[in-house]
């Protein structure tokens, strides 16, 4: 056999015409764009949501003019009723951890970046690839759809927890048609993810370009290819118990739903359904699910710090290894969501030394990108800023899961504002920043025009702050026992606390606020941006190497051969300090 | 038979008439309404969870499925022409059902089949209210304090039974008939039901846990029948 | 092979191109060791879906509403129709890796026991259906007890898969049917395991119906 | 910027540790014989965990200020010990952490799930209901009627489905929305979901503990203190999820007793 095909081999033909150019395209970079503006649709929508519920939390009586248009039974006259706070809520985090956690990090840059800098055409299925976009905006649409029924949106949170997710009407508003609606769309979802998934893995093992070894492959590459893995076996499962959950909806039969039960006065139909069970396969998927959230942005953080730190970090193997078992354990903690839900006490035990195990390699993470700052030369971008960011709120997020991976502390701590803290830092907020900082730092590659830097640090700060003076307050909340999910304070346990809660609402606005500026400064600079070269950063990556932006098959006709890893910088290169991973030439250490 | 609707028009304006005038004209059926035997022994409802609601009562609030007053007599039932008169058009006036002190008032809404029915909110606290009609539209609202009361109509006679979701508690219902002539026994258990043209008429008595009974009174004239509807009573 | 201007994806050996070349020992492009990769993530995440509702199951068996039902007699004769499949479709790969020409016997061969393999599949089809109404004449709907749920659930949505298997088939039948056509044989090989793997797990899902633990 | 960012990072590392050392959101008080376990717990993490957030946040911001607009020529260093040391660090910090919180940490968790109730326990059953927890006493006969969930008649303050007609048991069953033990007694209560999942929450007992419909779980603790604390519902079951509590009355064994009577009359 021979070396490589020589002739050029298209993995399809160039598009032609507006609509396999712009929607049903075939090409990996349209996909990427395509799913970060769905991202980004579903992100301003979800927050919205949260200024309502936080606005609603502290005047419970308030009237929020115009929100009677949004819905009459919601909103009469304007004031919200308890329901549709739930409602908001449970569309918050669903459009959240679904569209925007799991798509921008991973399946937004993934996309785009993933097949370029392994030095790849496309992917390696693209029709795929087209579907799990088009399929996933189909969930998002059927879940959109819950807004405008009658009915309005379910109210059972995200997590769905069965019987009240399962039995239909007598379970409340919105969880007649609004439920169902929720249930479809997330198979749906799970569906089109893995569809991504597959597609990821393959292409990630088999459309490297010659000399693009596994370990060369830069670290969001490795971030993205470990999270396919993890999301081909969480939506796998999850897919499953949809299934079920629908079909206790709508078929009569009783997978989650004991017998016995009495809802609106009225005897529910089923009998010897386990609620558990439903908590098992949803947090099966669930913890996972905060990795797939997290993972992309730890890798793009990574590859952008090497970037502006000028220097590669402490071990890039240590890193790689950490995340993989990051994923690998993720898969072992499952439990640890349901220690106080009657799970048997020994196997709360169980779940709770893996989950305080995982802390040991994010430790291992978090030090390594702090020991790589020690002796740069960091340049502070926009794109820098968000990453340095990052570490700090990982830092301040992950900390608190070591309350909660103990099960006596959770018999405290369960179900209040203490995990709301926690996981909005951790997972959201953290993994944000991962993708505000890939954002600033491939937006010239994207669109070739920079963003505009002075917005850009604007925003860094308002939100760096904005977010710890936002989530910060919930764990002290947490401690004295401010349970989560409450529509409004009407205990007057909580009355002396409340001051604490509207000073959190009006940052929780502000920090808000400020994500216009990015989304003015994302579109501004789309057209009006200062135009960027093919390589502004001076990053050693294949992505680098290609004009921005890139032509519809990335590298042309060239087949990119590489030379080094990533990491070549702060050495005598012919270009600078760093050395291309596709140049032929001989590192020579710069002399210090 | 094509004289019917001749007659039934005839009747109609005749009630018509009879309400156009508002006075003693056709006859008038008075009576009581008793039970035998040892009713349930209505306990005190505990509003602990509602402080709001449970401040404005110095002794607990009694449930209001069984009331009895003096001498046997039995409150909340419904008396109603089930027979023998003509659909009447609803009335302009609405229904109107207030939630005080986490309580139905009344505890029994009688009101008519179209008929606009007004739900207010005079609490602190929100209410849900979630009628479980059986052959009308379900409906489950919520009512924070402050909000414009609920407006609803049913098209289909039934009696509805009627809950506040987050005071399990608050039961009441909705009787909703077919013409006006109808009455809700009150304390000592009597009703009166007048303006009824000559006629022959079945007259039910419906109560929330005693079921219904019927009887057929012939009205000639301008004559008030009295007749009595007598429960039987369970203790549990 | 540099002559051949073949349309769509370029890859391994193919059959038919013009010159009626004859393939040199299976070489995979990136593309076909992708695809074959591919359906075997696939096959991973199908896997790990029916473990998931295996573990439903086994979890909903310890709930004592649980009434072991007795299985419809045709699924005996449906497994053997997937078993038979298998070894058609075996045969048919068989004689086409021996094939040169789309027009050889070999080919000729192939094609014969790939309409075989498709009309079994279908069989198998009927047959679950034929189980299906089987067990509503003896009563057992979907909601009647946890045991006909899930064997309702498992065998629809197995039967779901064993159809975008047929489809594949199909289209090999198309491309092998057409003469002058490219043809790409990592598909075959791929829709092979693919039909193998639906096979085994039918297999297992029957005996999961089967025996209670 | 590095330097502002640095400030920055130590103003977020001071404040937040700041209304905790200063203890200013101090929890509930414990009246609970198990309470203190988790509270030691609870300050020992919270010991340990504000070390490593301090000290993560302020390396940051050391290093920030040290290490940003350096000139393109300054010497660029590594780490002494480089990624080995951190690992090794995280091994040995983090891995004594996990065990130590890990193995000790359980005692609390044991004393509340691996010990059963005493035999001489009060035993007392809580329905959580949407959106309100009934509780019920067994009566002078000690037994409690059974639930028939067809018999619920909530309009007839029957939110158990009792049915004293044909159940002896049932008769004299004491049903109270508010839940009254006496002090220094242990209580065995057990939880019985009518619909959906709620959750059993009691600041001051330290307790937390889902209904789960269909399984029938228990939890038992000893109140030490007299006084009226809320209970609160932490499982997220429906619209009036944020209205559903009730109270926790702990009395003298006298008042207790006086309630009860009342109660059975």
């Amino acid at each position: 056999m021979h070396e490589t095909s020589v002739e050029p081999v298209h993995v399809h033909a160039p598009p032609q015409g507006f609509w396999r150019k712009h929607v049903f395209s075939l090409d990996h970079k349209v996909i990427g764009k395509q799913y970060y503006a769905l991202a980004l649709v579903a992100v301003f929508t979800g927050m919205f949501l949260s200024w309502l519920m936080r606005i609603h939390m502290v005047w419970p009586d308030a009237k929020i003019h115009g929100l009677e248009l949004l819905s009459k039974n919601g909103a009469p006259g304007g004031v919200m009723t308890p329901e549709y706070y739930l409602s908001l809520l449970t569309m918050h985090g669903t459009l959240m951890v679904f569209f925007v956690l799991t798509n921008a990090p991973f399946a937004a840059f993934g996309n785009y970046f993933l097949p370029i800098q392994i030095g790849a055409e496309d992917m390696a299925f693209p029709r795929f690839n087209m579907m799990s976009f088009w399929t996933t905006f189909l969930a998002w649409f059927v879940l959109m759809l819950a807004f405008v029924i009658p009915d309005g949106p379910p109210i059972a949170g995200w997590t769905e927890y069965t019987p009240l997710s399962a039995v239909g009407r007598d379970a409340g508003p919105g969880m007649q048609w609004g439920a169902s609606l929720w249930g479809i769309s997330i198979a749906i979802f799970c569906i089109a993810s893995l569809l991504g998934a597959l597609n990821f893995i393959a292409t990630t093992l088999d459309l490297r370009a010659k000399g693009m070894t596994l370990m060369r492959m830069p670290l969001c590459t490795w971030a993205w290819f470990i999270t396919s893995c993890i999301a081909l076996l969480a939506f796998a499962v999850l897919l499953p118990a949809c299934i079920l959950l629908i079909l206790d909806r709508h078929a009569g039969t009783s997978f989650f739903i004991p017998g016995g039960l009495v809802a609106s006065d009225r005897l529910q139909p089923h009998s010897g359904g386990s609620p558990l069970l439903w908590q098992h396969l949803f947090w099966f998927f669930g913890h996972p699910e905060v990795y797939i959230a997290i993972l992309p942005s730890m890798g793009i953080v990574s590859h952008i710090l090497i970037n502006s730190m000028r220097k590669p970090l402490l071990s890039a193997k240590v890193v790689i290894y950490s995340m993989m078992s990051i994923g690998f354990l993720s898969y072992m903690v499952w439990g640890h969501h349901m220690f106080v839900s009657g799970m048997n006490p020994l196997s709360s035990l169980t779940f709770s030394f893996p989950t305080l195990t995982i802390t040991i390699p994010a430790t291992i993470l978090t030090l390594i990108w702090l020991g790589s700052l020690y002796g740069a030369r960091i340049q502070l971008t926009s794109a820098s800023l968000f990453a340095i960011g990052f570490i700090s709120m990982f830092v301040s997020g992950g900390i608190s899961g070591f309350f909660l991976a103990q099960p006596s502390l959770d018999i405290y701590l369960h179900g209040t504002y203490f995990v709301v803290g926690h996981f909005h830092m951790v997972m959201g907020v953290a993994s944000l920043f991962g993708v505000f900082a890939g954002t600033y730092f491939w937006f010239p590659k994207m669109t070739g025009r920079y963003m505009n830097e002075t917005i850009g640090k604007l925003h860094f700060w308002i939100t760096f702050i904005g977010t710890y003076l936002i989530f910060m307050p919930m764990h002290y909340l947490g401690l004295i026992g401010n349970v989560r999910r409450y529509q409004s304070f009407v205990d007057d346990y909580m009355s002396p606390y409340l001051w604490l809660h509207k000073d959190m609402t009006v940052a929780a606005l502000i920090t808000g606020a400020a994500q216009f500026l990015f989304l003015y400064n994302v579109i501004y600079s789309r057209f009006k941006g200062a135009p960027a070269p093919e390589n502004p950063w001076n990053c050693t990556s294949l992505e680098w190497s290609i004009p921005s932006p890139p032509p519809w098959n990335n590298f042309g006709d060239r087949h990119p051969i590489v030379y080094h890893d990533p990491y070549q910088y702060g050495v005598k290169g012919s270009q600078g300090d760093f050395v291309m991973q596709d140049s032929p030439e001989q590192i020579i250490a710069s002399g210090d | 038979m094509q004289m019917k609707p001749a007659v039934i028009t005839g009747f109609a304006l005749l009630a018509a008439s009879a309400v156009a005038l508002a006075g003693p004209s056709g006859g008038t059926v008075t009576g009581k309404v008793t039970y035998e035997g040892t009713p349930a022994k209505m306990k005190p409802i505990d509003m602990s969870k509602e402080p709001s609601c449970a401040k404005m009562y110095t002794t607990p609030p009694m449930a209001e499925t069984v009331v009895t007053g003096a001498s046997n007599s039995l409150e909340n039932v419904v008396v109603y022409v089930s027979a023998g008169i003509p659909d009447d058009a609803a009335p302009s006036t609405a229904a109107t059902f207030t939630q005080k002190g986490c309580r139905y008032i009344p505890h029994l809404l009688a009101f008519q089949v179209n008929q606009e029915l007004k739900i207010i909110n005079d609490d602190q606290t929100s209410h849900n209210i979630h009628p479980l009609p059986k052959i009308n539209r379900e409906w489950n609202k919520s009512q924070p304090p402050g909000t414009p009361p609920i407006v609803e109509k049913y098209d289909k006679p039934e009696f509805i039974p009627v809950k506040c979701n987050v005071h399990p508690w608050m039961h009441g219902t909705f009787a909703v008939l077919k013409n006006s002539h109808y009455a809700v026994t009150g304390d000592g258990g009597s009703f009166s039901l007048a303006n009824l043209p000559p006629g022959k008429y079945t007259i039910t008595a419906w109560h929330e846990s005693y079921g219904d009974q019927s009887q057929d009174v012939t009205i000639s004239g301008t004559e008030s029948k009295t007749i009595t509807f007598v429960f039987k009573a369970k203790p549990y | 092979m540099a002559s051949t201007v073949a349309p769509a994806v370029q890859s391994a050996p193919r059959l038919g191109s013009r010159n009626g070349a004859v393939p040199v020992s299976f070489v995979g492009s990136s593309a076909d060791r992708a695809s074959r990769s591919g359906i075997w993530v696939g096959i991973f995440a199908i896997s790990m879906s029916f473990a998931a509702f295996s573990s439903a199951l086994f979890v909903r068996q310890g709930t004592p509403d649980w009434t072991h039902i007795v299985m419809p007699s045709v699924l005996y004769l449906n497994t053997l129709l997937l078993l038979a499949s298998g070894v058609t479709l075996e045969i048919s790969r068989r004689s086409l890796t021996a094939a040169t020409l789309i027009e050889s016997d070999h080919a000729r061969r192939a094609r014969i026991w790939l309409l075989a393999t498709f009309a079994l599949g279908i069989a198998f089809c009927a047959g679950q259906y034929i189980a299906w109404q089987q067990l509503r004449a003896a009563g057992f709907y979907l909601a009647t007890n946890p045991n006909s749920s899930f064997f309702y659930v498992l065998t629809f949505i197995h039967v779901l898969h064993v159809l975008v298997g047929v489809a594949a088939i199909v289209y090999l039948l198309g491309r092998l049917m057409a003469s002058h056509s490219t043809f790409r044989r990592s598909l075959f090989e791929n829709t092979a395991v693919y039909w193998h793997f639906i096979g085994v797990l039918w297999i297992y899902l029957f005996l999961l119906c089967l025996v209670k633990l | 910027m590095g330097k502002f960012f640095a400030v920055v990072l130590v103003l977020v590392a001071v404040l937040s540790a700041y209304p905790i050392i200063g203890n200013y959101f101090p929890l509930p008080e414990d009246i609970s014989t198990h309470g203190h376990l988790i509270d030691s717990q609870l300050h020992d993490t919270m010991l340990e965990a504000g070390v490593a957030f301090i000290g993560a946040q302020l390396v940051l911001a050391y290093f920030l200020f040290a290490f940003t607009g350096r000139k393109s020529d300054a010497p660029l260093k590594n780490f002494p010990g480089g990624a080995k040391l951190m690992v090794i660090a995280a091994f040995l910090l983090v891995g004594t952490e996990v065990l130590a919180l890990g193995a000790f940490g359980q005692k609390a968790w044991a004393t509340v799930y691996f010990t059963a109730p005493k035999a001489d326990a009060l035993q007392i059953q809580s329905q959580a209901e949407q959106f309100a927890f009934y509780f019920r006493y067994p009566g002078p006969d000690g037994k409690f009627g059974a639930i028939h969930p067809d018999k619920i008649d909530e309009g007839n303050q029957n939110y158990f489905g009792l049915d004293p007609a044909n159940d002896v048991d049932a008769r004299d069953d004491i049903v109270s929305g508010e839940l009254v033990v006496p002090v220094n007694r242990e209580v065995n209560l057990m939880l019985h979901a009518k619909d959906f999942g709620h959750s059993f929450y009691v600041r001051e007992l330290r307790i937390q503990q889902d209904f789960v419909p269909g399984l029938d779980l228990a939890v038992h603790f000893t109140a030490t203190k007299v006084g009226k604390y809320e209970i609160v519902c932490t499982q997220l079951c429906g619209l009036g999820h944020y209205n559903m509590k009730a109270y926790l009355n702990v009395k003298s064994q006298d008042d207790y007793d006086k309630w009860l009577k009342e109660q059975s009359q």
